[in-house]
């Protein structure tokens, strides 16, 4: 048991800072620490030149395979990769549904076609992408799909809509779960669909949320196109397939994750250490609970992906994301506590927060998406401890 | 003892009920909160002429009705959970009570009956940017110059600073510290050296304005004087009527969000069943309503003890424990009911469009708002003794 | 909307603090304070002639009608009685279980006969009554009753166990909920009995409880005999009358209860300023927030019983039992805190602990006994708001 | 990065579960804890002379194994989950380290071979009955006489110091305060003027002491000598070590609580279906296990540390400040999932009969010793420059 890097990774991530320092500055300055949870709707336009940018350094989908692009990068490279991007204030990136989810995806369960024809828009930045899971009313029930697809002249036409699609307005590609057997239900009869953004049949609508911002995206699909060979899989596939796709989501990007926290957290810590409330018994203790916290998601973090090598999920990781989601929340409420009354003077009327009242409000939602606490609770309950699930109701 | 709102009281509070459903809803919510002044005038003259909430505790020898702060805090409730737009907090219980406990028989005569039929909206001023919410607060200062007083200073965080009429601003001697040395002034909002502008916040549904007072000269008349330069007292004790006002909106608001989150979750639908049938979200639901009747035992026992300070019949210590008792528990419980019921509402909760966001919203406004659970709990254990 | 008490009522406090000065002395100084949880072990024989000297003052069952034996006193004069009686340091009460729920029962439910025949004896403080309600293995699941009772030649024959029965040892009567008809399930089919302890049918064994003492104990029915006479109601009535008498127990000692608290309470706050850690600014926010808890408490009981003039169980009283075993929990845990390291030390080997150590350790079983928490939100969810009952489960 | 156990670490922990599952059930633990000394001698010989694990991170210059702390971290949460009544930590985690980090090569090669062999049970003695965990508790003062050190104070809470053969003892030089003039004696248990005294404590598996020291003489070879006279530091991190092998420990129970509770509601049957069914059931235990597992990267992260900290390789500020993290979490988990399993028990979690009143107690007790969760976050609090 070792806390430290190997002297190659830590000439890795000299390379990375180097890199870094040269190109986030000039244009990429204004977007240093910009476009985070909360603010994924700003320059949009920079921070897709950036994803060039950094495609052109080859620092796009560095985890992937050398074959496809990527560096076929070590867990600790990937590691050092994204701390070094939070450290430096690396934007948030517009393209990470496509390098973080819908890539390995591909990668996992496209034909050899898909991969030659999909990848390289990923890992160029040059193709967004989209995620289309939830649906309007299923919440965390993500089995209750009733977006239907059919097959019509060879290809599927896709009617319903999905919820909560970040970046749906700057995608070229959705991934969309679709029920392609009318008559299924639950996780049966679903197929995993690649679906072009431009088209007439798909039609994007902002979700005013309680920023007062719009991050987050209604999708529709009416007779929405998508060419046979843009379907992933077979029919029937498709909620293993999204499964599987969950399952990237948890990972390296974590250690990053927790880098812009420490910058949260440190901006918490100087606001109180200059209005004086750093000198309030109360305050001190929920600051070095949030210290506290956060060290150790590190090192849960830490422990899940050295325990993932062998790719299975470790009982340990079944808690992470209740585990920082809670966190992240409270810090956000920490964060208005230590700002006391100057914590209600939002930037600018009517309605411009500042950027801790965005954490504030936006971590709420933290503990709501992929996956409510109560759903969390529920999973680590039974996937990790073996307790029962609840027994079906009897029919009324 | 009669712990139980007597006939009137429950009529009072019915009918207080009823109008807010009628006329205070969603939609009148978010009209009043997008604006600047942050409220209707047509919806204030319908609470002042109409329902005389303004008069309600005010003495009938100027103008009121006489009735007890339990009234008061019986209106606060229901104005808590109908998110009210409308400056009633600061006109009666930050305005109408400075001037009940702290004005010579000549300035209430003044002044009382103009805030009690509504024409006048007051508020008071007291605390600079430090945002210490007692005398220690206050930083603007007070000079007599003749037969004259000339103040100078800056208030944050005045409740509806920008469009009172009458200002109620506290001050202190130059070299003064602490509870020593401080006056009050009532002087109209369009006095020579007064500035204000409105602070735009997070919570919409409550301005907040500050002010700036340079080289203000204000006749010794605008000095309040029962408790004239020595007003620490009677300002901790308006502060302490004020806070148990806003503990009673924070109880009525915890209430109503419970009942807003048991009804989304009674209609909601997930695994083949309403989600209030889930163990999870039913404790939580209990929680909440364990939360929300004790924080309305709180804020009762608080208007009756307010109820006898105002009629000279308590200590100030007791007065101040019942504020910071109610305060306390009322801001945790209404910050844990709206993020609980935000929790509840899963991702819908996260949207403009459903109410959740504006009670929560309030919630956190009015937790840090005269003082936070943790900062009154301090209050307590010093009166202990501790 | 009142908080103070009329003036007859002052007048009977008075009284009543009167009489306890003039009687709670002498041979009863020592049980001062005592008898009450995790102390209801000790001082029996004091405790029951305390109780005859209480019946000849004529302050056992105030409450009840005159015709009883009782005073008929108002719900304010009982609060009072019970305050005072705290505040005096009036040791538990042996015949609490007669006087607040046998009794009332017998009121409610018995014959003419039987009121004649066992009230007097409870009225007087020579006859004490325990209770058998938990059956081992029920739990909170009170209608899963496992005791049976047959009738042979006119007389009741019980067979089961009955558990965490206090002053089983003490009593000369119990009540029983036993299975009158074998083939019913939950609450149908129950009777409800009035059996007397001395006999060779019934067996008690004490239970040693975390605290090393044994307050409770398991009760064992062998052919334990019931005469015919001795059933309160109809076989079947059982759990109709067993849940009027949990009715029984919310009420007016609640504020007595309450006095209690603050006496620990009290004492918590001496031992902080004794030992200087009440100038622990977290331990000081503790202990106001044990205040306040208190002072809530007080007026959630006074709304609960200014609201029950009429007998019906209103909407706040539903959450009392959880909101006074949090609090009695917290103020156990908040004791040894106060307490530091010294905590730790107990009175005297092998296992005598100090009262603040008891306290810690009985006020765990506060959130169980009665209805754990977990059922008590149940309750709430289900009656105060309205909320679905999990649905039943299929059957596998 | 390598945040995993090694295989011969994992080989060590798993040895340590397995004898421990045969030599230290519920019977061991009873019958050790009602007594007196609060150990079986027989199982101390077996623990140090057949399983070494009192000589494994002593160097093997002194006749230890020369492993790192992380292996003490493995196998004290091993001995967490067991409640093994022995007095390892007393001897190992105080006393061996404090020979490690403040005695002279001399004092090293007398006394750590036989606490590496088990011969010897060493321990700590420092504050006195302010329970005042760091230099600021040591009241006990030592002058030099001549070719001798002159002790006298008490000592109170000290880790089996009725049982140990050989005391290290923090006095200081009268008059001095604070960190300053701090001196550690390694002294016989037997030495003339010496005086201990059980102290019954409300948790039976872990015994504590008082000592009184009244004119006690000793050589000067007693002091020891690396940090001579001015062994605050050396003290503070002595200290920080216990800490982090306390809070290895508290991780080891408060994930054995969780299993032996969910194994409880998995069995328990109410309402017609096993309890562990019920999602408030399987909510705590979520909740529990999230706090076990973080409880574990926390001591295991401060393990590391630890092993640094011994090969001189980490600054004395971060050993404090791993092992107050690692403590202020423990402590809050281990009491939390003990309360939570006493409580999914329901009423035979009461009984003395279940073992989770063991572990609850002892709970209760590991979160005061060595400083509370509140105390560990303000010191976090003044490293962060609050």
């Amino acid at each position: 048991m070792r806390l430290s890097f190997s002297e190659d990774d830590e000439r890795f991530r000299r390379e990375v800072a180097d890199w870094l320092r040269a190109n986030l500055c000039g244009e990429f300055e204004q977007i240093r620490f910009r476009g985070g949870p909360g603010d994924e709707h700003m320059f949009s336009g920079e921070r897709k030149r950036w994803e060039q940018r950094m495609a052109e350094g080859g620092w796009t989908c560095i985890g992937w395979p050398r074959e496809y692009g990527g560096r076929g990068a070590s867990i600790e490279q990937q590691v050092i990769f994204h701390e070094e991007y939070a450290r430096a204030g690396g934007p948030g990136r517009v393209g990470h549904i496509g390098e973080g989810l819908a890539g390995p995806t591909i990668i996992a369960f496209g034909t050899e076609e898909q991969k030659a024809r999909l990848l390289p828009g990923i890992r160029n930045g040059t193709e967004l992408w989209c995620q289309g899971y939830s649906e309007p009313g299923a919440g965390s029930d993500l089995a209750n799909v009733k977006t239907r697809a059919r097959l019509e002249n060879g290809r599927w036409l896709l009617n319903g809509q999905k919820v909560w699609t970040s970046l749906a307005h700057e995608s070229q590609w959705c991934f969309v779960i679709a029920r392609t057997d009318p008559e299924s239900v639950a996780h049966a009869g679903l197929g995993f669909f690649l679906v072009r953004m431009d088209q007439p049949g798909v039609t994007v609508r902002p979700i005013e949320q309680i920023t007062g911002t719009s991050e987050f995206n209604e999708v529709f699909f009416d007779d929405a196109v998508c060419d046979a060979g843009d379907m992933l899989g077979k029919p029937g596939d498709g909620w293993k397939i999204g499964m599987a796709l969950l399952g990237f989501e948890r990972g390296v990007s974590t250690l990053g994750q927790q880098m812009l926290f420490q910058n949260e957290l440190d901006e918490v810590i100087r606001i109180a250490q200059a209005n004086g409330r750093g000198k309030d018994p109360v305050i001190r203790q929920r600051i070095a609970d949030a210290w506290i916290g956060l060290r150790i998601m590190r090192y849960n973090a830490m422990r899940m992906l050295s325990g993932q090598q062998d790719g299975s999920l470790s009982r340990e990781a079944t808690a992470y994301k209740l585990y920082w989601a809670v966190w992240h929340r409270n810090l956000g409420k920490l964060a208005m506590d230590v700002l006391g009354p100057e914590a209600e003077v939002i930037a600018e009327a009517p309605y411009e927060l500042t950027r801790l009242q965005s954490l504030f409000l936006f971590t709420r939602s933290d503990t709501i998406y992929g996956g409510t606490n109560q759903i969390q609770r529920n999973i680590i309950a039974e996937r990790a401890l073996g307790m029962p699930k609840e027994p079906r109701p009897a029919r009324a | 003892m009669e712990f139980a709102f007597t006939e009137e009281q429950q009529m009072i509070r019915e009918t207080a009920e009823q109008f807010l459903a009628d006329h205070c809803d969603s939609a009148a919510v978010r009209r009043a909160m997008a604006t600047e002044a942050g409220f209707e005038p047509e919806l204030w003259h319908r609470i002042a002429g109409e329902m005389c909430w303004t008069a309600i505790h005010v003495p009938e020898a100027y103008g009121g009705l006489g009735l007890g702060y339990v009234e008061v805090v019986a209106l606060m409730e229901q104005m808590g959970r109908r998110l009210l737009c409308a400056p009633y907090f600061s006109s009666i219980c930050l305005g109408a009570n400075a001037l009940l406990l702290a004005a010579g028989e000549a300035q209430k005569e003044r002044w009382l009956p103009a805030i009690a039929d509504g024409s006048c909206r007051a508020t008071l001023a007291w605390c600079d940017a430090s945002g210490r919410w007692d005398a220690t607060g206050v930083s603007a200062t007070f000079v007599r110059d003749g037969e004259d007083y000339v103040l100078d200073g800056d208030y944050r965080y005045v409740v509806d600073g920008h469009t009172a009429g009458l200002l109620i601003v506290a001050a202190r001697t130059p070299g003064s510290a602490g509870t020593a040395g401080i006056g009050l002034f009532a002087l109209p909002a369009d006095t020579a050296g007064v500035t204000r502008a409105w602070l735009p916040t997070m919570d919409q549904t409550r301005k907040l304005a500050s002010l700036r007072l340079e080289q203000v000269r204000v006749p010794a008349a605008a000095l309040l004087d029962a408790a004239a330069t020595d007003a620490g007292a009677a300002l901790a004790n308006i502060l302490a009527l004020a806070t148990v006002a806003l503990a009673a909106e924070q109880a009525g608001g915890a209430q109503q969000i419970l009942d807003i989150a048991v009804a989304y979750t009674r209609e909601r639908q997930q695994f083949g069943r309403t989600i209030a049938s889930f163990q999870a979200v039913k404790h939580k639901a209990a929680d909440m309503m364990l939360k929300a009747e004790a924080a309305r035992s709180a804020v009762y026992y608080a208007g009756c003890v307010a109820t006898e300070a105002l009629a000279g019949g308590v200590a100030d210590a007791e007065l101040a424990a019942a504020a910071s008792l109610a305060k306390a528990y009322c801001s945790e419980t209404y910050f844990f009911n709206a993020g609980t019921a935000l929790q509840l509402h899963g991702g819908v909760g996260f949207t403009w469009e459903y109410d959740v966001h504006l009670y929560f919203k309030r919630a956190r406004a009015s937790e840090s708002f005269l003082g936070d659970a943790a900062e009154h709990r301090e209050r307590i254990a010093a009166g202990l003794g501790l």
